[in-house]
């Protein structure tokens, strides 16, 4: 089987999407409590429960079912978080155009284009203490593998490991982006809790994408 | 969580239900969740839009009215509107001299009133309010949070704006405020938002937390609670520092509750900071004292000191007439 | 006990150094803790004189102004004023047309407001307000407690005295409204006496106290916590046994926050009220929404329905110049 | 050494009483929260206070001493209390007249022209929960005593005997009068505060006025 991300993938991606959030919104808001407002849990979860109503009557391409996903969020997440995601989507969809499908490296493309979105939106740099710190190393780390011939599945895994460990690593950061960043010194210690949404957007991607193919 | 509420995910909609209910002056488009002047929008007045999340109340729904905003656009409860809301909100406003985003200095609130913004068929100036002098400001940072000078902000550029100035005049009134203004706050207690059903922090009872938002977030440091002449000078000591406030047309010196924290100690506290500023030599002309700008259920207080000239206040004495601030109409 | 607050002891005298700073237009005697009018006495006019135990705020004293009291006389937190204050204040406001005391029915107030009208040596009528339905008024019993109708009176009175009526007339008007008012308060917590030090009370996470009064006394039942909706019909259903509020001019329903509750509660809550009334075949003509008669930090609301003729609503909407009731001027 | 009551007996009364209420701030004031409004101690004791400023100054007979006191405690109690003690000392006042000691009728004339005033002001009847229930057995039990020709020790011994169980006899009653009577069937149950200081004022007598001979 070839690895092509098509419409169907994209739906799986997402509806796992909305479930991890969906399973993880106290953990989130928790996570946000200690160095936020206490709301990037019921925030995305509202996004993504949106999300998936819009998708279930939307019948297209990857790149529609990418711009819904996107638009929906930012008219029904707010805060940070809304926006950031939103354009994240919306920036994706851009980059897969109207193909039917994508390979793995219009794929990896596609995330790049996103992550390069919420830069442009939030101007968040390597180390702010944000989303940023999940998803950049996810792209990198694809970007790598797939250039060193890895399998779609393998490149997926290694993203999603490198996101879990750009999760990981904003513990001990000073936030400077967002609103963590008026605890100063007092941020440090406390996982993001965006950083730690886009992870769970990385994992579900490993295992909604890949194509089940033994390595 | 004792709140007196349905299912926390219907707050916002069955309050903006209430607040349709009880002023029949104010117009609520309830799919967007926008809080409108009735006589929205006024040909020739550049239209006033402000918003964020909610749990802040009176602001900024208390402050829509004649002399004030003409529109608000209500977030979740501590979670900035979503684009489609503040672009409801600007159209709905939108009397041909161009609306003006009073926008607090969020991250989410700076972006999608920005989306908004780009999406809007009309000219929109975005004004954002920086006053906390709790955060450090630095080219690395987001900067300062927008705290009690937003009130202040509304009203004098919502005089302005009710007196017939234009977009850019009425941007610069409020630049102008915003940069004369610092605020401070502490907490006595955290808030619980409906949703997340518990505090946002846990605070010892002989605790408090100075250097806080308005969204419940922890605060710069954790101190001893200390009797109210001192947590008054824990407010009042970083805004002298930040800024110069004597000399001129004196100050408007704002004491603002949290939400939970009753009138008798705002005034008390009011006593404590009038108090400080004359030893400071600071000459205080006017003054607001209560809840106008709060965290929910929050216990505590922010100060804020707005250093006036006379157009300021001229403008802060024209007549308004919102739910929450009244006079001369 | 986390409050803003110095010394418990100097809560109160602390405050009203507050409130004469912060009100330029109102003259504080700090020797009787009275709280007057700028321009007191008003020769030929009636003078309304409230009062009561601290800790209510903003009644009484945010209630001074032209339109409402003449002068309010502050007593210790929760502890009714000594005859010598409510002699200050009535002295302090005769004009030579005698003089109103506003009374909320409570034993210690009308004790010493009757011993200071027996020292006055001027004309002075006693008006007892008595609204609560919560209490069992019966021949042996004290009678109902003065509570959300005060505000009420207060303001109705007030115009009615500033329109240049008679001792007898302002006082029959203030009869009317009690007469024709109702209230009923519920607590989600109890709230802190300074001088107490811990909350009078306490209320596990799942109860509410319903039927409380304002001085964070217990209330007739403890009930599980409930939602909103349930909430305001435990308000609404008694206010509805105990009097007829259909036809004639509508009501003005008033939903009160105690203190500690953030207004966007009091709007949903205002939401369900005004529902229940709608059902109910009740035409709501005026509202009031806010913490207007508190109880310190409690958390909770009190509901209060006046059935308005049309005198009242145009008392009602006459001019009020207040600290924290103004319109029209 | 013959039964009187003079100006230094009543001086030592009053200044125990003051000194009995500053100790017992805490319990008047918690019986107050469960039933009232929790500032029955501070209230008495801020009245008490000023009640000894007063009487440092205050070189006279007895009814003076006791106009003094009701003057004070009007003036500086507020609430309920304050106007009821008030009353009951200025009514003493009333009945001590200017003379410069009182025998043990006298005293005991005294007492029930204190407790008549409490009547007149706050109309409570036996068994409205009030400090009426702890005054008036004590009145009875004071005159009793004297009638029958016990010593004035003995006499006023049984007139706080009685107060006591006057006071202790206020728990189970449901609440008539004050500010207890809004709790209905909820008053039951817990000790009336006033009745409680009003048994500290008979006590204190007891303890001040007793001439110290045996029996
Ligand atoms: N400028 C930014 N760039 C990238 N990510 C950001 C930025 N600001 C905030 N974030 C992310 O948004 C998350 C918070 O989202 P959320 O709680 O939903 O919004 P808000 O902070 O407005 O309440 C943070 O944990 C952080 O990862
Ligand atoms: N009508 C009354 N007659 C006699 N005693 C009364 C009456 N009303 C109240 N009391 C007494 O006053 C006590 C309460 O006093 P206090 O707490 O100082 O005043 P308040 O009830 O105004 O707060 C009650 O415990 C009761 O003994
Ligand atoms: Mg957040
Ligand atoms: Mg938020
Ligand atoms: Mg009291
Ligand atoms: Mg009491």
């Amino acid at each position: 089987m070839s690895a092509v991300v098509d419409a169907g993938a994209i739906r799986s991606w997402l509806g796992l999407f909305a479930e991890e959030v969906g399973s993880h919104v106290d953990l989130l808001t928790q996570l946000d409590a200690a160095i936020g407002d206490a709301d990037h849990g019921t925030n995305l979860d509202r996004g993504m429960k949106a999300v998936s109503g819009a998708l279930a009557t939307a019948d297209a391409e990857p790149g529609v079912l990418l711009k819904t996903t996107g638009m929906t969020l930012v008219s029904t997440v707010g805060g940070a978080s809304g926006p950031l995601y939103g354009t994240f989507f919306l920036r994706m969809a851009g980059s897969a155009s109207d193909a039917d499908s994508l390979d793995p490296d219009a794929f990896a493309a596609a995330l790049r284009a996103g992550l390069e979105g919420v830069v442009a939106r939030g101007r968040a740099q390597a180390g702010d203490k944000t989303m940023f710190d999940a998803l950049a190393p996810a792209c990198d780390a694809l970007d790598e593998a797939l250039a060193s011939g890895a399998t779609f599945d393998d490149a997926l895994r290694a993203a999603s490991v490198a996101a879990d460990a750009g999760r990981d690593a904003t513990t001990p950061m000073l936030a400077r982006k967002g609103r963590a960043s008026y605890l100063g010194e007092r941020s440090v210690g406390h996982q993001d809790p965006g950083a730690t949404s886009a992870a769970l957007l990385v994992a579900t991607a490993a295992r909604a994408l890949s194509t089940g193919a033994s390595p | 969580m004792k709140k007196l509420i349905n299912a926390p995910a219907d707050v916002l909609a069955e309050a903006l239900l209430g607040v349709e209910a009880a002023h029949p002056d104010l117009r609520v488009d309830h799919q967007n969740r926008v809080i409108f002047r009735g006589d929205a929008p006024r040909a020739g007045k550049v239209g006033l839009v402000s918003g964020g999340g909610s749990g802040h109340e009176p602001l900024h729904g208390g402050f829509v009215g004649p002399g004030m905003l003409d529109a608000a656009a209500c977030g979740e409860v501590f979670t900035s509107p979503v684009p489609d809301q503040i672009l409801a909100a600007t159209r709905g406003v939108d009397g041909g001299a161009g609306v003006l985003h009073i926008v607090k200095n969020y991250t989410g609130d700076v972006m999608n009133f920005e989306m908004a913004a780009e999406l809007a068929d009309t000219e929109v100036v975005a004004v954002v309010t920086d006053d906390d002098v709790a955060v450090q400001d630095s080219l690395y940072t987001v900067g300062r949070r927008g705290v009690g000078v937003t009130v202040l902000v509304e009203k004098i550029a919502g005089a302005a704006a009710e007196s017939g100035r234009s977009l850019s005049e009425v941007a610069d009134v409020a630049r102008k405020v915003n940069a004369q203004g610092r605020s401070m706050g502490l907490a006595l207690t955290s808030c619980t938002v409906p949703a997340a059903g518990s505090p946002t922090f846990d605070l010892p009872e002989d605790q408090i937390e100075v250097g806080i938002g308005i969204h419940g977030e922890p605060g710069r440091t954790r101190v001893p609670l200390a009797p109210a002449s001192e947590m008054a000078q824990m407010l009042v000591d970083p805004i002298l520092d930040d800024h110069e406030f004597t000399g001129g047309d004196g100050v408007l010196a704002f004491v603002n509750g949290m939400g939970g924290s009753p009138l008798i100690e705002l005034y008390l506290m009011y006593h404590e900071v009038n108090r400080l500023l004359g030893k400071a030599g600071i000459t205080v002309a006017r003054s607001l004292v209560g809840s106008y700008i709060t965290s929910l259920d929050m216990a505590g207080c922010s100060v804020t000191l707005l250093k006036l000239d006379d157009e300021l206040l001229r403008l802060w004495d024209a007549p308004v007439r919102t739910s929450a601030l009244r006079w001369g109409a």
